[in-house]
């Protein structure tokens, strides 16, 4: 089971992970964006971090959704809507629920791509941030399927998003701003894989953590 | 980066209070949300035209709030899409009864921003339609991609929108106006030095000193080529034959169906431009370019539409879209009809742009 | 060296073609000797305003020629005082019969270009005076010195008198008036880059990456101090505040004396400012800087002189006298009269500036 | 006697200095001015020096005074009516003249400097050409007052126009846009004071290289 407090803790570490790398997701953006990715991320998560006391006595469908609103209302560009997207259709895939089943969890993750998907119309290989969420989605919910540990589909699923968003470097964009630049988008990481990454990754470090801790 | 500012993070939030200061028989500024709107608004039943996106393009948007333009404006970030909640209260704010047309220039973050605004406006039982510009042919392909990006068309339309709203218009027919007009306009625009977002504090991209980005955007993002510095009557020469040779572009779009409720997707096409067509030339600042260079540009420019058999019957040179610091230009040329030039010369009044009145 | 030029030497040639061109409806150009003239000059029986001075400060004065404004304008080279030649083939051309007032900035070039040329047009029977502009509080001491600049106050005269004309007063008042506003106007400004004269292609001055300097004319000549970068809030305090400061400023001018048909040495001091004075605010931008930048400078402003007991009732913000593509800004407090608000707020039509037609 | 060639020389050689010297006038105007008086001053020389054939058949004042209008005309700035002036004032002391007797020649080095004086309304030590052009032309005078050659004052007034030149060095400067400088303006040569010196300089050349052929 994931817990209420796990979720927050991954909220709040993906946080300090967009803080950490505000920088470097700026640079990222700014050889085939507009080089404010890292500073719109951290806009808006800076803002979650600052709330999450006060969501802590919500269930965990209202915290994604006050995560959501927060995101959507704070962060602007296309990551503030996709991320929005991503955090409120979780959202309603975990409604009334104090923790996580595995199954849950598997619910949310998939509800969260689809809501990406639907508002950004981007297709796997277009160098988004889904080249780095299907990935990491579908390996988690594989690895859930074949009856394994929560802490190993999310360590596969990190994995998988890493490859995804490296796997991004040779791909030419055909979403995002980095589509304007057609061929000259190669031989670059896509900005928004890449945060997509970190936050697979901080939820990673929390459930793994926290087994560690509960051992 | 030496910059006029205070904190980075204070950029908008000032420049706008700077605004409102000045110009208060024009204009209210009003945070979180944040939006900037026409002091009248709203003006009973007229269509209220509403546009925004990122900050560090002034004048734009907000410098075209008041009368004969727009009658909202959402600022974002430097270089970020405005978020819905402004978009939304902006609408609220401004609605007459005639009915919302929020003017959406075609950047992912842009799109999805104001189709979640558009969406919830709906739910709110507003009358609101959206019409995306994406006039910049350095971008070349849209097939399965973002398409085009929105430039100097956008002001351009916002201007013709505006007065005919002022006279009258009804939604649909404003909406069928902007679609009109973004389809007659093209646009393409040159970097001589990359701009710096305040938040940032180094430029975004490195240019060589004798070096040029061709194609670029209004973001800082790069263009589509870089190429060795040029003289002025080269560069208007390889911005003009790129507008003058656009083959019919072709798109899909979303835009609002009122009938059924939701977005659909939608075929647009440019027409072809005719020897002969009537032409508004504009052209644009970035920013960190002065006047005199612009007017060099124009002289080419004119020239190069004479020999081309196009009639230029309106201008505009200027700093009116810009990027931040960048030193550059862009042109844009909107074939003209007789409904657009009428409502082009009708009377607007901003703290920017301001004739007739 | 990049800029959106040809060969330097066509710098200013090329830019006045493409106003041309771009503005037939308000203006003509005539080169060798080079000014550019209202297109409807000589209005019969108006008094006409003609200024000039060196290029590289657009629109300034060339963009104010038109309706209400100037008559004509007379472009030197880059930051080059036109020559007398200029100025007297254009008082010719814009005479109406009411007489010629020439508006100079006073720097020694302008003003010996000038006096000769007033030698001139007096030779040839033309009825001609001429007003000199020195309102720049950075420099300090005028006793036995050049004095102070002509910088921002200039446009404002300009439109004032222009306004004037066009209502009808004779040549005497408006040069009456044309003092009038010159006392009464104050301007310091601030670079935080020099520009770069197309003709040299390199910086006129090295600033390091962290300094600004305080002070500065429209000429890239080093200001009165080097100080490190400050926030946008302290450099409009440094500005306002040694404009508030300056004390009652004394100089001797030469004037056209129409009964002793000469120059005559003439003392001027500048009025004090009072608490609950009605201001004009103009806040500049050199050229390379951003609208987005001059509204926080503005804010500022507009705070200090609410706290100084000052009443800004209106403004003016953007580049409208620029220093080629220099950062920085400068601001410019008139202090207004009840005629003076009515001349600026009277209708204008040239390439920069309409207003209320 | 100074002929009408000798004058035509000293205009193109003054006016081949001022090419050769333009960079550097224009260095020493960015340090105290606006970065342009060897611009300015080439662009006058350079149409003189184009004129001089056409002028050939006049006689030394009106050559002189085609000069000045040639300056006045295209340089602009403070130098084009100062050495407009200059010119203008010294066609009229020698009206009419083939040739030039050492009285003439003060007369119209004497004039001339009138002209600036009064254009200009420069004294003495205000860090102007003034600094040059007076000991050039008081010492010119009184040299050709003690009875000695034309080339010999004008050997001893070049010295001293190069002095004077350099007394601009620590001066602070009253006229002109290096005024604005206060005392910043110390330390820095007046670019007029300079091109002065190239003017006189020109002129005892042309005088004593002639000397030196016709021997
Ligand atoms: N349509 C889309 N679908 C999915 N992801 C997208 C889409 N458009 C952009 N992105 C992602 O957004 C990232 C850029 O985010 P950000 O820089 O914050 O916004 P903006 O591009 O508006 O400046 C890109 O790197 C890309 O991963
Ligand atoms: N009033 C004056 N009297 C004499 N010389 C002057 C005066 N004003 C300026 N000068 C001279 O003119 C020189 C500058 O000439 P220039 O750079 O061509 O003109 P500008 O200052 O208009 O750019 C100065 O170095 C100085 O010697
Ligand atoms: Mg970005
Ligand atoms: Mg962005
Ligand atoms: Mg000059
Ligand atoms: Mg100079």
């Amino acid at each position: 089971m994931v817990t209420k407090e796990q979720i927050l803790q991954w909220l709040q570490q993906f946080a300090s992970a967009i803080a950490q790398n505000k920088e470097y997701l700026t640079q990222l953006d700014a050889a085939i964006g507009d080089a404010d990715h890292g500073i719109n991320m951290d806009r808006g998560f800076q803002k979650v971090a600052n709330q999450l006391s006060n969501f802590a006595a919500q269930d965990i469908s209202s915290i994604l959704k006050s995560v959501s609103m927060t995101l959507i209302s704070s962060v602007g560009g296309a990551s503030g809507p996709l991320y929005g997207s991503f955090f409120l259709r979780a959202s309603t895939a975990v409604i009334g629920k104090q923790e996580l089943s595995n199954e849950d969890m598997v619910s949310l993750l998939q509800a969260g791509l689809d809501g990406v998907l639907q508002r950004g119309k981007a297709q796997l290989s277009d160098k988004t941030m889904i080249d780095a969420l299907s990935p990491a989605v579908t390996t988690f919910t594989q690895i859930i399927r074949e009856g394994k540990t929560t802490t190993e589909a999310i360590q596969q699923a990190t994995v998988a998003a890493e490859q995804g968003m490296k796997a991004t470097i040779p791909m030419v964009a055909k979403k995002g701003r980095a589509s304007y630049l057609g061929d000259r988008s190669i031989n670059r990481q896509d900005p928004g894989a890449t945060s997509v990454y970190l936050m697979i990754q901080s939820l990673s470090e929390v459930l793994v953590e926290s087994l560690v801790t509960s051992d | 980066m030496k910059k006029l500012i205070n904190r980075p993070e204070d950029f908008v939030r000032e420049s706008l209070i700077g605004m409102a200061k000045a110009h208060p028989d024009l204009l209210k500024v009003q945070f979180e949300p944040t939006f900037v709107y026409r002091a009248v608004a709203p003006v009973p039943g007229k269509v209220a035209i509403v546009s925004g996106g990122g900050s560090g393009h002034e004048p734009m948007h907000a410098g075209f709030v008041g009368l004969g333009m727009l009658d909202a404006a959402c600022p974002g970030e430097v270089f970020t899409s405005p978020t819905p909640d402004q978009m939304l209260a902006a609408a609220k704010q401004v609605d007459g009864g005639g009915g919302i047309l929020y003017i959406v220039k075609n950047y992912s973050g842009d799109v999805m921003n104001f189709e979640m605004a558009t969406e919830l406006a709906h739910a709110e039982d507003l009358r609101v339609l959206s019409i995306l510009i994406d006039d910049d042919v350095a971008v070349k392909d849209s097939l399965y991609t973002q398409g085009r990006r929105g430039v100097g068309t956008t002001i351009l339309a916002e201007k013709i929108c505006g007065a005919a709203a002022e006279q009258g218009y009804d939604l649909q027919q404003i909406a069928d106006l902007c679609r009109r007009v973004n389809l007659h306009g093209r646009s393409m625009g040159v970097a001589l030095t990359s701009c710096t977002v305040p938040a940032k504090g180094t430029p975004t991209f490195e240019l060589g000193a004798n070096e040029i980005e061709m194609g670029i955007g209004i973001h800082g993002e790069p263009g589509c080529e870089r190429m060795s510095i040029k003289s002025a009557d080269e560069i208007t020469e390889i911005l003009a034959t790129s507008i003058f040779e656009d083959v019919a572009y072709s798109r899909t779009v979303r835009e609002w169906d009122e009938n059924k409720g939701g977005f659909v997707d939608v075929q647009l096409t440019d027409p072809e431009w005719e020897k002969g067509d009537r032409l508004l030339a504009f052209v644009n600042g970035m920013g960190g370019t002065p006047l005199a260079e612009l007017y060099i540009i124009y002289r080419k420019l004119a020239e190069l539409c004479e020999q081309q058999g196009w009639q230029i019957v309106r201008n505009l040179i200027g700093s009116h879209i810009t990027s931040l610091d960048m030193q550059g230009c862009s042109i844009t040329l909107l074939k003209l009809d007789d409904e657009m030039i009428r409502l082009w010369d009708a009377p607007v009044k901003t703290a920017s742009w301001r004739w007739g009145i």
